[in-house]
């Protein structure tokens, strides 16, 4: 098990340094889809809690898995193998394949290290290690959009990390400030309001299989870290629970709401995730708020981030399946899994993971316990509105394939698949029979009945859709940053550099000169003789 | 400035000299008394004078060093004569020349009665050599010298020997105990010997300060 | 017997082959080649003698008295081997790097010289015992990097070269006057744990303030601390492998060890915590780090970009000092060696562009990773490690600095470390932007060295910061494990506090 | 008053007039000439002194023939200096007393 | 047997005897007659030295009278120390000069004769305990050293040394004023005997007899303002005679000066003139780095540099008057140090710059491209000289300024600390004004030729035991305890 642990970490280390030598670039690339394998496989087949202490690796690590761990790492490893394999035929006629490659491999690396580090600096590590490679998938395009995308994404990374740096730190230090940082730094990987900015641009400028990895799989690190490091289910934390619990109940409809006037279908699966990452916050956050609840937040919440990871990388995938092929039905038709899990449809791992929420957030204290669920239905019309619009967008845009797209199909599938049967197999069984009550099924069909009615009606009165430019609030920052810094303009040096030495002048040698003359030289001497006569006479 | 300058230093000197003349006048008793102690001494000096005494035996050491001084003045003042050609001596008017010829053996005997009395009263190497120079000067303005801006081994030699002469007798007494302690017994003979090689150094010497010096072409 | 003179080995296995080197024909390379190297080993070889030794408490010390009252005392003492073993490990990789550099430049006998003698000064530094033995290898650095400096004897390099003097020889003689003034007011005392000024009488707290403010100042110049960093990056103009020393262990870090053994082993650290000495040490330190990062942003010049990216890093050494506990301690201690093997990296990689593609702007970088993938890697590694990306060294550093200053109850420095990485991605990362990123340029300004089948590059320019590069990647992965240098600073640190914690 | 103080204090009259010289005199001849004069002055303060409660006292009367060799020697060189100056430069003076050139001013 | 082999008295006639036979032996001959005797003269001050420290200081009555009659030699540890100083500057001089007056014959022909008297000269005054003694010694010393600078012929040396010789003179007329004044109050010249005898109710005549001595010796070591025939005659001379003079002859007044300050003179002496001395010495370390800096020959910039490290030994004086011993005993031990220090790296600094401008056959700093290059030792010596007047460490100039910073900070005189300290800087910026042009490659045009490697390695041994001192000094203030001077 041990072996298989360094396996994981190392298949796509190794598979990437062969891409970084010439000669190894071929075998590499066919490699590289299935660097995945071993973690899936230690996912499936290692024992529940199990842990593996390395005492000379960084600060003394500890690798494992624990139930969560587990799930996450298996619908890691199952979306990288996805994409992966996806990205093959996807790229198959890009000259730099082989760089997207590289970086794609890098960030698997530390995203399935995420999922197995059960120490603070490790998990760290890795987190970083995903968290900077993917800024290569972000501009592989090298389009403006992509340079774009890429500053942006790259610039609230790193201040996520730093905050988490912090976080972690003061944590160590039980510093009150820690669940703070801790919160805001994992939330601009999932996404919190304010901090969501680079996600719209980032997904719509990533070619299809990374913005599947990123939408999917990392921004469920970002999760997993809030669960790893915040004090759930040991203290209350009030303050920061109910902040969590308004930001997440914020980005759920404001998600929602933006991403409906976007154009591009990318940048609305970002704004579907800021969406459905809300959810997941205000589960964090309730779990803040009320400590008792967390051992019945944590399998839905985990749950949840199963479901969202599959639906929201499966949707990608198929993104890019009908680009290639064209909108057609059997492609709308595998879109309609996805979308339908994510609107919360009934039979789908959706559903299972609204059940699974529902019960614990309806613990809550006043005045929290009664409007919550109801706020969550109405989130999930959002969603389902959200869904219909994409449908629109996807038929609308991909009237011709772009290019020829041959083996994307089973990949896309195998993604499917996974939306389809994970949850379902993973899903607690109480869950099940919450998700298959009547009452459950009817709760779950309304909002998207009434989003049908609704995009029906937009339709037909011929609504003019709204239009929000993706990162919404990004702009007028980038506005203000551009006229404040300027880069390449030098700031005014601090002081000038001191001369040592003194301008050449005539002066003291002309002094001297003086002092020469006789007349003038014994005089002074004289004056010495006077002086010291003065002095020693006492 | 100059005027002010001048007319302070000349304040300055002359406030020296009142401070001079002040500090004379307010001298203390003299705590040593050293004309005692050079009459007491006088006889192991090997001389009667006690000028001579001082400058010879118990002083003897300083004059070592004046003689050095001397020497090395001719040395110094043959260091700025530049090799120029030997101007031919001028001729000299020939009473002038045949006065000198007179004169100069007897300035070396008056130079040799000075050397001996020395020991005795008023006189010694120093007025011996100054005559013996004074010959010399007598004899090169007369045109009866030749320069000699380089001077050769034989002069150079004597210029040297009062010096050489001093010091080795200075060393070769230091088995008595130190330096130019002269054996009691045989001071009066030593500081003759020193004394003459003085005077032959001395007076060539002095004739060369004047003689190297004159040999610059203008 | 032996265990005198080992340290005494050590300083003459690089003097000797520099006063040597000195008087041989400049085409003597091979005799010159062997020397360098026939010193470095020689000097490792002793190194690795002590550091066993040292491991099993045992302690090298050399004594000579200069004058009464006052010794020169070589100490081979862990703190003392931390840096040691940094410089003769730097030093052999740059000679190496520097060999190929200079492949044909005129003055390499001086050149080769002066670098031995500035290794010299640096182990002397290190194993100073005391503090007038520090200052007489704090002076001979000084000399010894001068003309390094100016070597290039350009009218830039002239005036760099007066600026540096202008400095460090001001520094020197602030560090003389308070060495002087302690000397006096304690008498004579050799770096202890703990410091040797405890137990003064309370009335000279006052002056013993003032001697702290002379002796950091004096060694803050080399340090760079702002305001005294002014000489920094003019001195840049220095051929890269000077920069790459100069930045990396000799001068900056001289500073940084002198802060280091005056704080704890002079005025000890409990005792400068009680004469309120480590906050505002703190403070100085935290603003040289923000404002040396602040000024790296507007850099278009590569080499001056790392310069004040180097007196932004350096001043975490002396945070960590300025931080009240083991765990600062080791940050700070760490990070001397740390810091050390990132910035040569770095620097490494700024002269290779500079000698192969006549890179010496970042706005002329554009796509050089293609043409040059491995030095970018190294480049990129050392970039990273700055910013404190895991598992790279300075994230090691990074992660217990900020441990001591919860420690030591400052949470602000948190912040600054914070805003530090921020700042320090932001002026590296548009640099690795470029080089990955970009597309390269038609023709690249000025190639000296042809691509000659896999190397991109001289192997002696490529080889070093491959290295070093290696390195920064290994001390941060296996800091925990025996013999890393995070190993070695818990090993100081442990032995530093035991003395007075209770 | 002896006899002796009076020599003393007119060699401190002058040392005076001999220091005045050697400060003020541009001409290099009479410069030198006043040193002389200073140096005598000295030399008679040294004799009178010693003497000035009557009695004569050899040990100065030697160290001023002594002095007086030094002097005759130094003035010698100087002399020499002098004249070489006056061949190389044709001034007899140091050129910081003044400007005026020609060896004329004698 | 002993008596004969005594090295007191040999240490003054050896060179007094090799001088007078080098100018025996004729024009440009007896170097290495002077060679050899120099040697035996440093063997005899290391026997003299191993003699004080183990026996106390020595007392040797030429003529075997005694003070007050006679005349004795007083060996004590300062005057040994000055004595070492002077052999050990003199031998690799020497062996410098030989190689330089072949290469630059002017002046070549009465150098060794007038070498051996100065040496005469120095020795006898450092070992004389006679106040009129020490007059003749003077004036020998003055008149070796203006004959020396005069050696070379040519206006501007003959010009200097003529400056020079009226200085010299006026300082040594005043100092036999001063000798006539104490005889005439005390009866004596002997310090040994006068030494009881002066006290703080001296009358004037005693009083005014140091004024002048002092302000005689003064001019004769070119305190400032007294400076102005030094730098004309210290930058024209040879440059072994610069060597010499820079480094010996004006560290023998300086000499005097401490002698009667802390001795003879000692009741007289108040925290005033102390001060004054001191503010002169500042003034001299100001302006002798100014004026240094501002040259643009190199001979003149070393020799403005004397001007200034002259300052640096009366920063002595106000630290070690009416103060607690232990900071006087610094002080007196940092000024000696500092006489040493100096004088063997201003005979190195010169002996090199010497050699540069026979390398590059001018004297201009601005020329000095290629120096670096081809005469790599020599401007190493230089460099290393120049790290002992900057006073940086390990130097006989570090240890000196730490032993009178030391005083300086014990006595709470700040002042002279800052003093010092902007000196140290001054310094660095001169020495570093000729380093660094001399780094530069050859100007085109400029040619630099190899010079005989005696003067690349005498200058060196030079410059390297002025860095020695540094390091092994304390023997040096062991000698220098001897006899309580200090």
């Amino acid at each position: 098990m041990d072996a298989l642990i360094a396996l994981s970490l190392l298949a796509p280390l190794l598979v990437a340094a062969l891409l970084w030598l010439p000669a190894g670039r071929a075998p590499g690339l066919r490699l590289a889809p299935w660097a995945p394998l071993p973690a899936l496989v230690l996912a499936l087949a290692a024992p529940a809690p199990f842990e593996l202490d390395l005492p000379w690796l960084l600060f003394g690590s500890r690798l494992g898995l624990d139930e969560t761990g587990r799930v996450f790492l298996l619908f890691t490893a199952l979306i990288w193998l996805a994409a992966g394999w996806f990205a093959r035929a996807w790229l198959a006629h890009d000259a730099r394949r082989h760089v997207f490659a590289g970086f794609f491999l890098l960030a698997q690396a530390g995203n399935l290290g995420v999922c197995l580090a059960l120490d603070a600096a490790s998990f760290y590590g890795f987190f970083a290690v995903m968290s900077i490679a993917a800024y290569g998938l972000v501009v592989h395009d090298r389009s403006a959009a992509a340079w774009r995308a890429g500053r942006v994404y790259l610039t609230l990374a790193l201040a996520g990390e730093v905050l988490i740096l912090s976080g972690l730190l003061l944590a160590a230090g039980a510093h009150p400030l820690a669940v703070a940082c801790l919160i805001l730094g994992f939330g601009v990987k999932t996404g919190l309001p304010l901090l969501h900015v680079s996600l719209p641009l980032a997904y719509a400028a990533t070619p299809i299989p990374g913005a599947a990895v990123l939408a999917g799989a990392m921004i469920k690190a970002g999760l997993l870290g809030w669960l790893r490091f915040l004090p759930l289910g040991e203290a209350a934390l009030p303050d920061a629970g109910t902040a969590m619990l308004l930001a997440g109940l914020l980005a759920i409809f404001f998600g929602s709401a933006v991403g409906l006037a976007q154009r591009q279908p990318g940048a609305l699966l970002a704004y579907s995730s800021i969406s459905q990452m809300g959810y997941i916050a205000v589960a964090v956050g309730a779990g803040l708020l009320a400590p008792g609840l967390w051992p019945l937040l944590l399998p839905a919440v985990v749950l949840y981030a199963l479901h969202h990871a599959l639906a929201k990388a499966a949707l990608f995938l198929g993104l890019g399946v009908a680009e290639r092929h064209g909108a057609t039905h059997w492609v709308l038709a595998g879109l309609a899994l996805p979308a339908l899990a994510l609107a919360g449809a009934p039979l789908t791992s959706g559903l299972l993971a609204k059940s699974a929420l529902k019960p614990a957030l309806a613990g809550l204290p006043a005045p929290w316990g009664e409007p919550l669920p109801a706020l969550l239905a109405l989130g999930a019309l959002g969603t389902a509105l959200l869904m219909l619009r994409l449908f629109w967008l996807i038929r609308r845009q991909t009237g011709q394939p772009a290019a020829p797209g041959r083996g994307l199909a089973a990949p896309w599938l195998l993604a499917l698949l996974g939306v389809a049967g994970l949850g379902a197999w993973l899903a607690p069984t109480p869950t099940w029979q919450d998700a298959l009550e009547a009452g459950a099924a009817l709760g779950a069909s309304w909002p998207i009945a009434a989003a049908l009615a609704l995009a029906f009606a937009a339709v037909r009165l011929r609504l003019p859709a709204p239009r929000i430019p993706p990162g919404d609030l990004l702009l007028p920052v980038e506005r203000m940053l551009a006229a404040l810094l300027q880069p390449g303009r030098p700031l005014p040096p601090l002081a000038a550099p001191p001369s040592m030495l003194p301008p050449p002048s005539a002066h003291p040698a002309r002094v001297e000169a003086r002092l020469r003359a006789w007349p003038l030289a014994g005089m002074l001497w004289l004056i010495g003789v006077a002086i010291l006569l003065a002095l020693l006479a006492r | 400035m100059s005027r002010a300058v001048a007319a302070l230093v000349v304040l300055l000197a002359a406030g020296l000299a009142a401070a001079l003349g002040l500090a004379m006048l307010d001298l203390p008793e003299p705590a040593v008394r050293l004309p005692a102690r050079v009459a007491a001494k006088l006889g192991d000096s090997g001389v009667d004078h006690p000028v001579t005494a001082v400058l010879l035996n118990f002083r003897a050491y300083d004059t070592l060093l004046e003689v050095a001084v001397l020497l090395l003045a001719l040395v110094g003042v043959l260091a700025l004569a530049r090799p120029h050609a030997a101007r031919a001596a001028a001729p000299a008017h020939p009473l002038l020349q045949t006065l000198a010829r007179l004169v100069a053996p007897l300035m070396v005997l008056v130079a040799g009665y000075l050397l001996w009395i020395g020991a005795h009263a008023p006189g010694g190497a120093f007025q011996a050599g100054a005559v013996l120079a004074a010959a010399g000067v007598l004899l090169r303005l007369a045109g009866l010298l030749p320069a000699w801006a380089q001077p050769g081994l034989l002069l150079r030699g004597g210029l040297a020997l009062g010096l050489l002469v001093f010091v080795a007798v200075a060393v070769a007494v230091l088995g008595q105990g130190s330096l130019l302690q002269y054996p009691p017994a045989a001071a009066g003979g030593l500081i003759l010997l020193i004394e003459a090689g003085l005077t032959l150094s001395i007076g060539l010497t002095l004739a060369g300060l004047y003689l190297a010096g004159t040999e610059v072409e203008p | 017997m032996i265990d005198t003179w080992l340290p005494v080995g050590v300083v003459l296995s690089s003097f000797l082959p520099g006063l040597f080197i000195f008087f041989l024909a400049e085409s003597r390379i091979r005799l010159r080649t062997a020397l360098n190297l026939i010193g470095a080993l020689a000097k490792l070889a002793l190194i690795g003698v002590m550091l066993w030794g040292v491991l099993n408490d045992h302690e090298y010390v050399f004594r000579h008295t200069v004058l009464p009252g006052l010794d020169l005392v070589l100490k081979a003492d862990a703190l003392a081997l931390l840096f040691v073993t940094l410089s003769a490990v730097l030093w052999l990789f740059t000679t190496l790097y520097a060999i190929g550099y200079l492949e044909g430049a005129p003055h390499r006998s001086r050149f080769f010289g002066f670098f031995s003698l500035c290794v010299t000064a640096t182990v002397g530094v290190a194993m100073a015992g005391n503090l007038f033995t520090f200052f007489v290898f704090y002076e001979l650095l000084t000399l010894a990097t001068y003309p390094l400096v100016v070597h290039r004897g350009t009218e830039q390099a002239m005036r760099a070269g007066h600026v540096y003097l202008g400095y460090t020889l001001g520094g020197g003689a602030l560090l003389l006057v308070g060495t002087v003034w302690l000397y006096g007011l304690a008498g004579q005392a050799d770096f202890v744990h703990g410091g040797s000024l405890a137990a003064l009488p309370p009335e000279t707290a006052g002056q013993l303030q003032v001697v702290f403010l002379l002796l950091i100042a004096g060694v803050g110049v080399k340090a760079a601390l702002v305001p005294l960093h002014g000489w920094l990056p003019l001195a840049m103009v220095a051929p890269a492998p000077v920069s790459a020393l100069l930045h990396a262990v000799a001068v900056v870090k001289a500073g940084a060890f002198g802060i280091v053994r005056i704080v704890y082993e002079v005025y000890g650290v409990e005792f400068a915590q009680s004469l309120d000495l480590l906050t505002p040490l703190a403070i100085a330190a935290a603003v040289t780090i923000i404002w040396g990062s602040l000024r790296a942003l507007f850099q278009d010049d590569l080499k001056k970009r790392l310069a004040y990216s180097t007196v932004s890093q350096v001043s975490y050494i002396a945070l960590g000092v300025a931080l009240f506990g083991p765990l600062g301690t080791i940050g700070g201690l760490v990070h001397l060696v740390h810091q050390g093997i990132m910035k040569i990296t770095l620097f490494f990689c700024a002269g290779n562009y500079a000698e192969t593609l006549g890179i010496h702007k970042i706005s002329e970088m554009d796509g050089a990773g293609r043409r040059m993938p491995w030095t970018s890697l190294a480049f990129t590694l050392g970039a990273f490690g700055m910013i404190g990306v895991p598992p790279l060294a300075g994230f090691v550093s990074k992660w217990y600095l900020g441990l001591g200053a919860l420690e030591a109850g400052m949470p602000w420095v948190l912040a600054v470390l914070a805003a530090s990485s921020l700042l320090n991605a932001a002026y590296f990362l548009p640099v690795l932007h470029r080089i990955w990123f970009r597309p390269a340029p038609s023709a690249w300004p000025a190639e000296h060295i042809p691509q000659r089948g896999r190397w991109e590059t001289a192997p002696l320019l490529l080889l070093p910061p491959l290295a070093t590069a290696a390195a920064i990647l290994l001390v941060g992965l296996f800091a925990a494990s025996a013999f890393s240098p995070l190993d070695w600073a818990k090993l100081i640190a442990d032995r530093e506090y035991l003395q007075w914690t209770p | 008053m002896s006899v002796g103080l009076l020599y003393a204090l007119a060699g401190a009259a002058l040392v005076a007039i001999g220091l005045a010289g050697l400060l003020l005199l541009p001409q290099l001849l009479r410069k030198i000439l006043a040193f002389n004069i200073l140096g005598s002055g000295a030399f008679l303060i040294l004799v009178g002194l010693g003497q000035r409660d009557g009695g004569i006292d050899p040990v100065p009367q030697a160290m001023v023939l002594t002095g007086i060799v030094v002097a005759i020697a130094a003035t010698a060189l100087a002399l020499a200096l002098a004249r070489q100056l006056l061949d190389l430069s044709g001034r007899m003076r140091l050129p910081e007393d003044g400007p005026d050139a020609g060896a004329a001013d004698d | 047997m002993t008596d004969f082999l005594d090295p007191l008295p040999w240490l003054i006639m050896l060179p007094l005897a090799w001088g007078t036979l080098a100018f025996v032996l004729g024009p440009g001959r007896g170097g290495r007659l002077a060679i050899a005797a120099i040697a035996l003269q440093g063997l005899l001050v290391l026997q003299l030295a191993g003699q004080l420290l183990a026996g106390g200081a020595r007392v040797h009555a030429v003529g075997g009278w005694g003070a007050p009659l006679g005349i004795d030699l007083l060996a004590d540890g300062l005057a040994a120390v000055m004595l070492l100083l002077a052999q050990a500057v003199a031998l690799p001089l020497a062996i410098y000069a030989r190689g330089y007056f072949a290469a630059q014959p002017k002046g070549r022909e009465l150098f060794w004769p007038m070498t051996g008297y100065l040496l005469a000269a120095l020795n006898a005054l450092f070992l004389s305990a006679d106040l009129f003694n020490i007059y003749v010694t003077l004036e020998l010393l003055g008149l070796a050293a203006v004959g020396l600078v005069a050696i070379a012929g040519g206006q501007a040396p003959v010009t200097a040394a003529l400056r020079y010789l009226l200085a010299t003179l006026l300082g040594s007329g005043a100092w036999l004023l001063g000798v006539a004044l104490i005889y005439g109050s005390y009866g004596s010249v002997s310090l040994a005997i006068l030494a009881p005898l002066v006290g703080a109710d001296a009358p004037l005549a005693a009083t005014l007899a140091a004024a002048l001595m002092l302000a005689g010796l003064l001019l004769k070591t070119a305190l400032f303002p007294f400076h102005f025939w030094l730098p004309p005659a210290h930058g024209g001379a040879p440059a072994p005679v610069s060597a010499l003079l820079s480094a010996l002859v004006i560290k023998a007044t300086f000499y005097l000066v401490l002698r009667l300050w802390l001795e003879l003179f000692a009741p007289l002496t108040t925290v005033a003139a102390a001060q004054l001395l001191g503010i002169l010495g500042a003034a001299a370390i100001l302006w002798g780095s100014a004026l240094a800096l501002a040259q643009t020959r190199l001979k003149m910039l070393v020799a403005y540099s004397t001007v200034a490290q002259v300052g640096y030994l009366f920063l002595l004086f106000p630290l070690a008057t009416l103060v607690p011993p232990d900071a006087a005993e610094s002080a007196v031990q940092g000024g000696v140090m500092q006489a040493v220090a100096h004088g063997l790296a201003k005979a190195a600094m010169f002996a090199a710059a010497g050699s540069m401008i026979v390398a590059t056959g001018r004297d201009d700093i601005g020329r000095l491209g290629g120096v670096g290059a081809h005469l790599p030792l020599t401007l190493f010596s230089f460099g290393l000289a120049g790290v002992t007047l900057m006073g940086l460490p390990p130097s006989g100039g570090f240890s000196a300024k730490w032993l009178l910073l030391r005083a300086a900070l014990e006595t709470g005189q700040w002042w002279w600390v800052a003093v010092m300290i902007a000196g140290g800087l001054l310094t660095a910026a001169y020495v570093f004004k000729v380093l660094r042009r001399a780094f530069l490659p050859v100007a085109s045009g400029d040619r630099v030729t190899r010079v005989p490697r005696t003067l690349e390695f005498s200058a060196f041994a030079l410059a390297l035991a002025a860095i020695l001192l540094g390091l092994f000094g304390a023997p040096l203030l062991a000698l220098l305890a001897v006899g309580g001077a200090a």
